[in-house]
This record gives structure tokens, sequence and C-alpha cells, in this order.
């Protein structure tokens, strides 16, 4: 932030300087162009220059520290004021005057902006000087819900209710089997061709089902079991899981 | 318009709440606040604002019949949930049909709020109560359901058999089971259908 | 009095904030909400009440010649230092305008803490960012400066269109950037905070 850092001053040096300070050279400018107590648009500028280096050199002469800026424009200032009082350079450009000009229009600029926030903040400021009311019932916005379902949806969840009503029965499916009946019949009569050890095996039906084959066998052995008890075949098999093997009584 | 009637308005307008004649008066300062308060009330008399007076205190109000414009509705399409849609279906092939009766069908508790969905959807309405202990109150459908599903009337609803040839009555779906295990929290929240 | 302008000033005066036409269109339905607005505008035109537009949005507020009797004992709800005065003026005299631009107006960096009182007033946002090298961001003012200062729009600036004929309000060429000596570039800072 560039300011001006005072140092202590006595009293009657203070009468050359604002103690407030400005908030940079171009401020300080525009205060003592206001000094001249014309138009900004008539300002002399080689008046202003004369003014601002008169306060620098008196600022040095007290020993006020000043900030780089200000010593900036000093110079920058202390530049304009040669060119435009040397004999005209037309090669020079910006021209001195140009310059000049510049510089003026920068102080109007910022003139107008410090005028203009001035009258912002004595406008009729809400709040301040105009008041809403202070105890209004407010408005509101309701949301509201607005259902949807298809009547395929309706119909869909309750065949899926009626689907779970539906007393659960268990069916067991169709499987072939041999009956214990059937298989005593069959090897009852296959009998009569097991004159000498045949693999029992050998009893069951063609079939390329497992599970049919599977029951056969069962059904078979058991049957060869009863018949055997029954003293109509005898039974061997020579070790375990070797082979079963009967032969008629 | 009087300067100073101007001012008890203003100062009525501003004030964050109701004020007497006194109060008023320690703002405007003389006059006569009394007759500058008939004026104003005669004044607002069939306007959207209201000067009213509630126990020696006077403030403006908005109109009290304008009351509804200051609450919006915005609409907000929400598909409703499961549950709520089991319910609508048992409702409309069972009504009249009491809640406990509805639980049974379903195998599960129904939550209050699934029948107020249904209810604010302008779906269900409640039936007489049913003569037996307790007199359970009953449900039925509106008009407005038949409406919405396309019905001229119950009997269009489709049988068990139209929903047999469907597909509609096949053997249930994962979720359909799940839905069954988790049973008792039929809590109708509003993200579950969000 | 006709029931839309009542239903229109019902709203107004229920609405703890201003509203758009689209606003209370939403409110009241059907109907010519701008011809409503403009009979009640003038209803109100001398009365202690005023119907105001700022930045295209409406509300009601107490008459500004009645602000001595209303006057709150804390006075000003915000000041503002010089710094921040005329920030706020240069950004809604040049809106938009860059942290940079604002800083050669007025010949001196700004702090820190300047454009975060003005944009916790809620007076001033950012903008887009300049498509110029370091692509740096802009400034703006909000819709709720026009309503605490009271202006319809930017137009009603005080002053704005004198200031602009004069040229005073035109974008700082480069050379206005450059007023310094050529090489000065420390003085010029603003590429720090692009």
């Amino acid at each position: 932030m560039s300011e001006l850092l005072f140092q202590p001053v006595r009293d009657e040096d203070a009468l050359h300087l604002d103690i407030d300070g400005w908030e940079g050279p171009l401020d300080l400018l525009l205060s003592l162009a206001r000094g001249q107590k014309v138009d900004l648009a008539q300002i002399s500028i080689l008046e202003l220059v004369e003014q601002y280096l008169g306060f620098i050199e008196d600022a040095t002469a007290l020993k006020l520290e000043l900030a780089a800026d200000y010593l900036v424009m000093a110079a920058w200032l202390a530049y304009l004021k040669s060119c435009l009082l040397l004999p005209k350079d037309p090669e020079q450009d910006p021209s001195p005057e140009e310059l000049a000009l510049r510089l003026q229009q920068r102080l109007m600029r910022l003139d107008a902006m410090r005028e203009a926030g001035a009258r912002l903040l004595a406008s009729d400021r809400l709040g301040r000087d105009v008041f809403p009311r202070a105890a209004p019932e407010g408005l509101r916005t309701e949301r509201k819900a607005v259902w949807r379902a298809s009547a395929y949806d309706l119909y869909a969840a309750y065949g899926q209710l009626r689907a779970r009503m539906q007393p659960a029965v268990h069916m067991v499916h169709d499987r072939r089997v041999m009956t214990l009946e059937d298989a005593i019949h069959r090897v009852g009569q296959m009998l009569g061709i097991a004159v000498e050890w045949i693999a029992l095996e050998a009893f069951l039906p063609v079939t390329s089902d497992p599970a049919y084959r599977k029951s056969c066998l069962a059904s078979s052995f058991l049957a060869a079991l009863e018949l055997a008890r029954q003293g109509r075949l005898d039974i061997e098999q020579e070790e375990a899981f070797d082979e079963v093997r009967v032969k008629a009584a | 318009m009087n300067e100073f009637v101007r001012a008890v308005e203003a100062v009525l307008f501003a004030s964050d709440e109701p004020l007497t004649v006194e109060d008023i008066a320690a703002h405007v300062g003389d006059g006569d606040v009394k007759a500058a308060l008939e004026e104003l009330a005669a004044h607002y008399d069939a306007r959207g604002i209201e000067l009213v007076e509630r126990g020696k205190r006077w403030h403006f109000q908005t109109a009290s019949d304008l009351a509804h414009l200051l609450r919006r509705e915005r609409e907000e399409p929400r598909r409703l949930s499961r549950a709520a849609t089991e319910t609508l279906a048992i409702i409309a092939y069972h009504e009249p049909v009491s809640r406990a009766e509805i639980e049974a069908i379903r195998g599960v508790q129904i939550s209050k709020g699934t029948l107020d969905v249904l209810m604010e959807a302008g779906w269900v309405r409640t039936g007489a109560r049913r003569e037996t202990p307790g007199r359970p109150l009953t449900y039925a459908t509106t008009r407005g359901f038949l409406t919405h599903f396309g019905l001229e009337s119950r009997r269009d609803l489709p049988g068990i058999d139209d929903l047999k040839a469907a597909g509609l009555l096949d053997p249930l779906d994962d979720d359909a089971l799940q839905l069954q295990l988790e049973g008792d929290d039929e809590v109708e929240t509003e993200d579950e259908d969000a």
C-alpha cells in the first residue's frame, strides 16, 4: 500500500502538510489541483507540477519518509516540466502537451469517481432512508407430489401378490423307475437262463437313461435278495465291490 | 394525500410489530392519529392490503381472502413405491377392505404413510366402518383412481385368469422374495421413491 | 379495484424480497402483471409507501422523504472507507472492471480488505475473466447494490450520462495505464494479482 509515512513533525511544519496523508501520489496531485480552485479541465498542469515538486521538497527537508511511488511520480513530473518548458521537439511522441493532457484526464477520472461515490452514499439507501416492510408474511413455494403409477405397475403388483399368496404345493416330477414288484417278476422270469453263474447286471433292461438304469439295478438287487430268501436262486460276490452274480437254485 | 396520514402509513408499514396509537404518535408527532388510522383503514378496505386493529394495536396485513396466493404449489412427479402400489392393488381388487385385511394379504404391516400417499394421490378414500369387533375403517378406490388407470369401472380390472395369461402370476422373482424377507421394515420413506 | 391488481398488490406486500414479474405471475396466475405494476406504482406515487423497481425486481418501501421519521438509531448500516467508496463507484460506473483497472484509476493498489467488504455487503460480485493476457477476473455490481442504493438500473447511476459524454468512463488504454515514464514498471503492479 502506498502511503506517506510521517515521522513526528513540529506543529509549525505540519501547517504545510495534510496530516491525514494521501492514498498515493495521484490522490495528492488531485488534492493539490483542487487547491487551484478552478475546474479540473482548466487546471494549470505546470502550476500543479510545481506544487507537487514543492511538496516533495518540503517533505524531504522535513526528513519525512516518502514511499517510493511519490518519488517516482516526482521524477516523472520533473521530466514533464522540463519537456513543457523546453523548446518543442516535433519528433517527440507523445508530445509533452499530450502527456499533460493524460495526467489531467486521470485526475478528472479519479475526481469523477470520488464524487460519484459520495453521491451514492448520500442516496436514499434501503435500511437507512427508506425501509422495506419489516414483518412480511413471506411467500412460500410448496412442493406437491404428483404420484405416478401405471396400470401395468398396478396389475403386476397384484399378480405378484397373488403368486405370493398361492399355498405352496410341492410336486415331484414323474421319474421312470423299476418297482420292486417289476424287478422280482423280471428276475424270476429270467432265472431260467441262469444255469451258470451270471452277472446280475445282465438281467437289466437296455436303457440310455442312467437314472432309470440305477433304479433297475437297485430294484433287481433287492429282487435277487428276495428270490434268494425264497430259495429260488443263489448269490455270490467274490470280494467287496466285485460283480454280483446269480444262478438258479 | 395528507402529509400526516402519509407519515402514519409509512410508520405502520416499516414497523416489525403492531403499534398502538401512542407508538405511532411517538414517531409522527402531533396530529390526530386516530383519524389518520380511520382514513387509512377506509382507503385499504377493498385492496390487497388491509389495516387491522387487534387489541388496540394496528398493523397492515395481506388481505385475508388472498392468503392462498402467498402459497404456491410446485408439482413434482414421484413414482409410487412398491408398497404403495401393492396396497393400492389390494384395495382395488378387494374393496371395501380394512387395513388388517390388507396386511393379511400382503403378509406385512403397512405404514401409515402408505395409505396417506394413496389418499393424497386421490386414488383411495376411506369407506364405511365394518360392523365387526373394533369396527375397523375400510378403504376403497375413488373415481380419480378409475380415471388415472383408464378404467370405466372396477369391473374392468383384469381378472386372475387375465393376469395369469399375461404372465403376471409367475412365481416370485428375487425382488419380491426380498420384499417378503424384509417384511416389517415397511417404512415409506421419501427417498425410497425418489 | 380490479381483483388481479389486488392480487399483485398482496403478493408484493407479503414478499420478504423484491420480486420479478415472473415471480409475481407464479403466484397470481394469468394476467398482465406489468400493467398491474404500473397501476399500483401510479396509485402509490404520493403515498407514505411507494412501489419501486430495482434491477427488474419490484418491492414496496417507505417514501424517501419520510426518512427522518423512520431512521433507526443505528445510523449507517455500514460505514465505508474512502477506498471502499471509490472502489464501489469505479466498479458501478465501469463494470465489468478488473482489479488492475480499478488500481489504475485510483493510482494505488487496492488493499486486500476493500473488495472483500464490498462483496460481503452483497454489492459487488466477481464477473467473467477478461480474455486478455493473464485473464484477469472482473468485478461488477449486484442486484443488491441497485436495491440498496435505490437505483432502477445502472443507467440511473447519478451523472453517468455526463461522465460518459465527457469520456471519463472510457476504457483505460494502455497509455493511461502507463502514465509514468517508460520503464517505471514497479508502479503499475496489476500483474501481481492477475
